[in-house]
């Protein structure tokens, strides 16, 4: 763990005792595919450690949360986002219309392999919401709803949302027992800033030379930013983007797509291995939480009140949130132009209403813009890829013998 | 002497049950369903009385039930396989508070009181997804009869995933773990335990209490009855009849109704 | 319980000495003039799509149609629009056109359908609808800001949207620290004044401040009466099926909210259901009441009929719907906007009337316990539908914690209130007729249980086949 | 004279087709999937072989199709039904913009370009509700064979509303219609209209033109291309009746001739390809 050990001149990432048992200077593929299969492992080992180390937990349910807020009072922010769990009781709770994520996060609070200390969703899609209140009924961990605007257009938004974040922060601050002043709230704003900067360099690698960096591999490696601290997933970042960037790897004839539909519900990896196969999805919304920020947020002035318009006015698109500003299938058509993809993949979750609600936008803006594209669902436990194969198997036929 | 029967027109096998007044069973028959369910009702009957010296009109009482239950067209009345299975259960298995009942499209999870009133029951609802007739599709894709399906099954030592639950797509998908180099057994466990996790979120879904009575034609696949012991951490009552007991629920009531109407207190079923 | 069905006699003895001709005025007027103010307000609506006139497209959750009416704008409800093509047995051609589209089979109906009818042109079963001159929304439903992105996409019509918070999580919204909400209304009062200020940009006209006091004063009226009626379904035997009745009621309540017409329906309405009561008249015309249930979620509209006889055939009643409660715009609640500060108290009311809408999907099994005692009920019927997941996603769980609770058989039926390829008829009589068999059972065990058990009770009073065996 | 073969292995049947440089169809061979599909391609090809008379060694290319296109060893190159489907389509009806393929599970709809590449295409949800299973119990449980389906409609007078629910609810929904008096023939015609109706979405979704080509299994129904005929209010090409299951095994073949010409114009016509579509 040498590199991850060392310090640097930012002094953000020093990590004393990392949660992830892994070996970075081990073969490059060795180190992704272990770190897989910590963000595959349903049992959470990283987030474990922490735990037996006395750490808090925050667990907070996709999309967006501002995790510098747990982070300011040495609480663990865990994104929450279901798993590979077999779901033995959670289906009783719910419905036949219901997208899984919601019943695998509740299978994982009510099995214990992920019942954080305090669990925070949001009033931005119905499901979420309304999971608070099954999650209130049935896990022994306080179930919290912060309220994301979903007017960010009013003048009166970013006052309301600061507030909310004070409120939050103040619950986590009793869960803690003591409270954080404006000086550690701008110490993680650095250190966030600092996770993002990397998390662009991550994706400009896949933007420019995506034959380095498979689609599932880079998944991994952002995603196991939601389960461990910041400082240590700098850290590994760190470490490994230099290596990515001189990975021997050839650069094959293949389809350069954005994927989107990954906003909140996860494809399992075997799925993102079996899209990688067949082209190079050089940008997409998988995780879109952790990168919703755009630019780095300011460490002048008052930090929640930093943090709530860096929410509003500097951020990604998604189909939960509805912003004037930005017209989703506008959004898209630039992710496609920015990244020099030649086609889309325009996925979303069984069941999730403001995913494919979204699709039908998507569709016509592409069939305008002549991109071609092909539209799929997908689930997070779903085991059989024929489906989506097939779609690009033909996608990419049909170049091979025009 | 009278007697008392119960046909139950399931959406793949008719079964009945004949009883004497003393409520022991004299005669009983199953048949697969087919495309005349009046038909098929009138030969489970008549078969369950062969052999017996009794002609069909010392039958007091007939009680329909299952999905074709208005078309036992001799039947006195209908009664919902849901009570039935509930009133045959409890009936074996006096000690049962919960019956799980594995059907050809449907699978019903049902909590009830002693002697079988029905507290609370669940049922698939959106699809026929998780019932018996999963394991039918799986077995034509596999060339298997099905009942060679348990036995295989519990061969198997590493579980494949199975995420299609469509009845229709199970051939397709156990096809297309096949083509993945997957074993048989593997497969059929998978298919085994897909199911069964099914039937235990309905389990759940009603609570599960006391002792557990397991109903239906499927309750004669050893490794299901072995899959759902397992994930539940329990011991099913399972009986050599039970996939009579819906039929034998309703001959229990139509020996009820047969009594009652000697006391004159019976009246037309006048529902729906 | 006194929810024991009354003797069959019962009724036939009260019609001898009563007034025919006030009877044959009185009862079956609401249903009547309910489908008369709802033909006249439709054609409104399609002589403002010929006009062109000014509408605002609301929903029935935190619309604010009493500023809507300041600004002499018609009002345009999607959700009735869509629903009524179910109703009208219509939907069907309106979601294929939707999922023509692109649309999932598994999205919403009701987005679904008002695309369709887009598309279409405005055209309805009941009329013409016309385009919308803005959507007012909140976010009581998140559906409802994807279904605003709709019209922004093929209209670029401003999308108004409000911005309601609710309850934190772990207690109903009424237990927050009165700062929280007071914060909160003043949130919502903000937002309130700046859609003023577009309203007046749109409408060319300045907002008048009087003319909303008298709109608010109607809705105090009407919501009076409101209370008083879901009050009157207490009796036994009920008054009114709250699934069947009740659904045109707050059809009514929701599209003419605030207009006199609506507030002396809804007096009128209590006129009727007090003389009901008073004379021991039923809900059900051709059967006794002999189980009270209380519906949750939303009817089945493409067998709307049918569905209503799946349960009254077996004397079952709707005594209340929780679908009268969140989709009523709060009007069940002990709340009057106060005429000496309009602005305030409207934001007051749309914050109380979304919080309590989405109160009970939160904490649905605390308003149900509370019903099933009030109303003396004896069954629950849950229908989650495929198509929102707001009002369906807590039903399953919400429905575990009510069992535990409280001692009354509880049906878990799904299908859709728009898409009748997800209702299978002969599944949901199997289900029906199988809760209603265990009533019964349960009904006669309860008798059983009472010494001196009524022989009407055991009796095969009951259409039901299980109430004479078990 | 070289030739090539096509082996489309389905989830039931195995189907081969040779041809010849100039795209003439020179024999076709069949033979049951069952799960030994390596085998079950040999078979079918030795069949084919037979009956166009052309040797083993003869055979320049094989390309595959079909669900069971990666499992077939002595393949030179597999493509998906989509396309071979398409191909096959053209075959018989060079016009054909619009290809609907129906089997017993899945619905895939393909919108072709002059050239017959495919430019848009849908497949059917992973859910049966409305696709030829449903069909094919309503008939089983009405106790009608598949042959007597089409026949059977032509007696209906008026056609009974079915939803495409489940294909296995069908059954409940159909014991339902008859409790009610619904005659057999009018059951059977709301299945197919309902099924129709599904098609004809799907097809709609890849925004169809003329001329449509239907493959699959539904093309064994004559009553049911009547149905979709009024449908769409368009006329519907259906492959000549013996080769009506070998268009998949057609298609391939073709592409294997096409594959094969480009590899002989130029080995990196693949990598040209894919730049030209950047």
């Amino acid at each position: 763990m040498e590199s991850a050990h060392e310090s640097r001149p930012d002094g953000t990432d020093h990590v004393v005792d990392p949660l992830l048992d892994v070996a970075l200077d081990a073969p490059l593929d060795a180190v992704l595919s272990e770190i897989g299969d910590v963000v595959e492992d349903s049992t959470f080992p990283t987030v474990r450690r922490w735990r037996e180390r006395g750490g808090r937990v925050v667990g907070h349910f996709q999309v967006y949360f501002p995790e510098e807020l747990a982070h300011a009072a040495g609480a663990l922010p865990v994104k929450l986002r279901g798993g590979q769990v077999e779901r033995r009781e959670a289906d009783s709770h719910f419905g036949s219309y219901i997208c899984s994520i919601l019943r695998t996060t509740l299978e994982l609070g009510l099995n214990g392999d992920l019942k954080p200390d305090i669990f925070v969703t949001h009033p931005i899609c119905d499901a979420a919401r309304n999971l608070a209140g099954i999650w209130a009924r049935n896990v022994d961990s306080p179930a919290q709803i912060l309220y994301l605007p979903q007017n960010p257009n009013s003048a009166f938004a970013a006052v309301y949302l600061e507030e909310e974040y004070r409120r939050v922060l103040s619950d986590i601050e009793a869960l803690v027992g003591h409270e954080t002043d404006d000086n550690a709230l701008r110490q993680s704003i650095a250190v966030f800033n600092e996770n993002r900067r990397l998390l662009r360099e991550l994706y400009a690698i896949k933007r420019d030379r995506p034959w380095l960096l498979p689609l599932h591999e880079a998944y991994v490696l952002v995603a196991l930013g939601g389960l461990i601290t910041r400082e240590e997933h700098n850290a590994v970042l760190r470490a490994l983007l230099p290596r990515i960037r001189t990975r021997d790897a050839r650069n094959r004839d293949r389809m350069r797509v954005v994927f989107e539909g990954g906003f909140c519900e996860q494809p399992p990896l075997d799925l993102l291995r079996a899209i990688g196969e067949f082209c190079y999805v050089v940008d997409d919304d998988l995780l879109i939480g952790l990168r919703w920020l755009l630019d780095d947020v300011s460490v002048e002035g008052p930090p929640l009140a930093r943090l709530a318009d860096a929410y509003l006015d500097h951020s990604s698109y998604s189909p939960v949130q509805h912003d004037t500003r930005k017209p989703k299938e506008r959004m898209l058509l630039e992710r496609i132009r920015d990244s020099h993809a030649e086609a889309a993949i325009i996925a979303a979750a069984k069941m999730c209403e403001p995913g494919l609600d979204e699709q039908v936008a998507y569709a016509q803006a592409l069939d305008e813009a002549g991109i071609p594209y092909f539209v799929t669902e997908f689930e997070e436990h779903m085991t059989g890829f024929d489906h989506l194969q097939i779609q690009l198997e033909t996608f990419v036929e049909n170049l091979l013998f025009a | 002497m009278a007697y008392a029967a119960g046909v139950d027109v399931g959406s793949t096998q008719t079964k009945a049950v004949v009883l004497d007044e003393a409520g022991s069973v004299i005669g009983r028959a199953l048949i697969p369903t087919g495309a005349n369910v009046v038909a098929a009702a009138e030969n489970a009957f008549s078969q369950a009385l062969e052999g017996q010296a009794i002609a069909d009109t010392e039958v007091g009482f007939v009680v329909g039930t299952g999905y074709g239950r208005y078309r036992v067209e001799f039947g006195d009345t209908q009664i919902t396989e849901i009570v039935c299975h509930a009133r045959g259960a409890a009936h074996m298995f006096p000690a049962t508070r919960t019956v799980l009942d594995m059907g050809g499209q449907d699978t019903k999870a049902i909590r009830i009181r002693e002697g079988g009133d029905v507290l609370d029951f669940c049922m698939n609802d959106k699809c026929a997804a998780g019932t018996g007739r999963f394991l039918q599709s799986a077995a034509a894709a596999l060339e298997l009869d099905l009942s060679d399906l348990g036995p295989v099954a519990l061969q198997g030592r590493r579980p494949v995933p199975i995420s299609t639950t469509c009845t229709v797509f199970a051939e397709s998908e156990v096809l297309s773990w096949l083509a993945r180099g997957k074993r048989i057994e593997d497969i059929l466990a998978g298919v085994h335990r897909s199911i069964a996790s099914r039937s235990i979120a309905l389990l759940r879904r009603v609570g599960i209490e006391g002792e557990v009575t397991y109903t239906g034609g499927v309750t004669r696949n050893p490794a299901m009855v072995a899959v759902l012991d397992e994930m539940l951490d329990l011991h099913m009552n399972v009986s050599e009849e039970s996939h009579y007991m819906g039929a034998l629920g309703a001959a229990l009531f139509a020996l009820e109704r047969m009594v009652k109407a000697r006391t004159g207190a019976d009246r037309e079923e006048v529902a729906s | 319980m006194n929810t024991v069905a009354q003797e069959p006699g019962q009724a036939d003895r009260t019609a001898a000495d009563r007034n025919a001709g006030v009877h044959d005025e009185l009862v079956g007027r609401g249903a009547r003039d309910g489908a008369h103010l709802f033909r006249e307000w439709f054609a409104e609506l399609t002589h403002a799509a010929e006009t062109g006139e000014q509408s605002a497209y609301v929903f029935v959750m935190g619309s604010m149609v009493e500023l809507l009416r300041t600004f002499d704008m018609h009002v345009v409800f999607p959700e009735i629009n869509s629903l009524q093509t179910a109703v009208r047995k219509v939907s069907d051609e309106y979601l294929s056109l939707a999922e023509d589209h692109g649309y999932s089979p598994d999205v919403c109906g009701y987005v679904k359908a008002d695309y369709a009818l887009q598309l279409r042109g405005g055209e309805h079963p009941m009329g013409r609808i016309p385009k919308p001159t803005c959507a007012v929304l909140t976010n009581a439903c998140n559906t409802y800001l994807k279904w605003g992105e709709i019209w922004e996409r093929m209209y670029g019509t401003p999308v108004l949207a409000i911005d309601v918070p609710g309850s934190r999580g772990v207690l109903p919204y009424a237990a927050l620290p009165a700062a929280e909400r007071e914060r909160d209304r003043v949130h919502v009062e903000r937002q309130i004044r700046e859609l003023i200020g577009t309203l007046e940009m749109l409408t060319g006209r300045a907002f008048d401040i009087d003319r909303l006091r008298e709109v608010l004063d109607l809705t105090n009226r009407m919501g009076r009466s409101w209370r008083r009626l879901l009050e009157l379904n207490r009796a036994s035997p009920a008054v009114f099926d709250a699934m069947l009745e009740g659904t045109i009621y707050l059809g009514v309540a929701n599209a003419l909210r605030g207009t006199p017409e609506a507030a002396s329906y809804f007096e009128d309405l209590v006129e009727e259901m007090e003389y009901k009561v008073a004379h021991g008249i039923g809900a059900l015309v051709d059967a006794p009441e002999k189980h009270r249930l209380i519906f949750v979620g939303v009817p089945c509209y493409p067998i709307f009929r049918r569905f209503y006889q799946l349960f009254s055939e077996w004397g079952g009643v709707f005594v209340s719907s929780t679908y009268t409660w969140f989709a009523s715009g709060g009007l069940d609640d002990e709340f009057e906007y106060d005429l000496t500060r309009p602005v305030e108290s409207l934001a007051d009311g749309v914050l109380r009337g979304v919080t309590r809408a989405v109160d009970a999907m939160l904490f649905h099994d605390k308003a149900l316990i509370g019903a099933i005692d009030e109303f003396h009920a004896d069954g629950v019927v849950y229908h989650p539908v495929k198509s929102c997941r707001t009002v369906s996603t807590g039903l399953a769980d919400s429905r575990r914690a009510v069992l535990e609770q409280r001692d009354a058989l509880c049906l878990y039926i799904e299908s859709d209130m728009m898409d009748k390829r997800v209702v299978s008829e002969a599944q949901l009589k199997n289900r029906i007729d199988a809760f209603f068999e265990g009533l019964d059972s349960r009904r006669i065990r309860k008798s059983r249980q009472i010494e001196d058990g009524d022989p009407d009770v055991a009796a095969p009073a009951s259409p039901g086949p299980a109430a004479n065996g078990i | 004279m070289r030739f090539m073969a096509g082996i489309d292995i389905g989830s039931t049947y195995t189907k081969a087709a040779i041809i010849n440089d100039s795209g003439e169809l020179l024999g076709t061979g069949l033979h049951k999937t069952g799960f030994r599909l390596n085998e079950a391609a040999e078979a079918a090809l030795t069949s084919a072989l037979d009956d166009s008379g052309v040797l083993r060694e003869k055979i320049a290319y094989v390309a595959t199709t079909g669900y069971g296109r990666n499992q077939v060893v002595f393949r030179d190159v597999q493509v998906t039904d989509l396309t071979a489907q398409s191909w096959g389509s053209r075959f018989f009806f060079p016009g054909t913009r619009t290809v609907l393929d129906v089997g017993g599970q899945t619905m895939k709809a393909m919108r072709l370009d002059g050239t017959g590449k495919v430019q848009s295409f849908r497949l059917n949800d992973k859910c049966a509700a409305g696709t030829g299973a449903f069909l094919e119990k309503t008939a089983r449980y009405l106790g009608y064979s598949i042959e007597e389906i089409g026949p059977l409609a032509e007696y209906s007078k008026e056609s009974v509303p079915i939803s495409g629910v489940c294909a296995v609810f069908a059954e409940s929904e159909v014991i339902n219609h008859v409790s009610n008096g619904a005659q057999p023939a009018d059951i059977m015609h709301g299945a197919m209209i309902s099924l129709i109706e599904r098609s004809v979405r799907l097809m709609k979704r890849v925004r169809m033109e003329p001329e449509f080509t239907v493959v699959g299994g539904i093309a064994r129904f004559p009553t049911m291309i009547r149905v979709m005929r009024e449908q769409l209010g368009q006329d519907v090409n259906l492959p000549p009746e013996p080769l009506v299951q070998l268009t998949g095994a057609i298609g391939a073949a073709l592409l294997a001739r096409r594959r094969l010409e480009k590899r002989e114009i130029d080995d990196s016509a693949r990598d040209a390809a894919v730049e030209s579509a950047q």
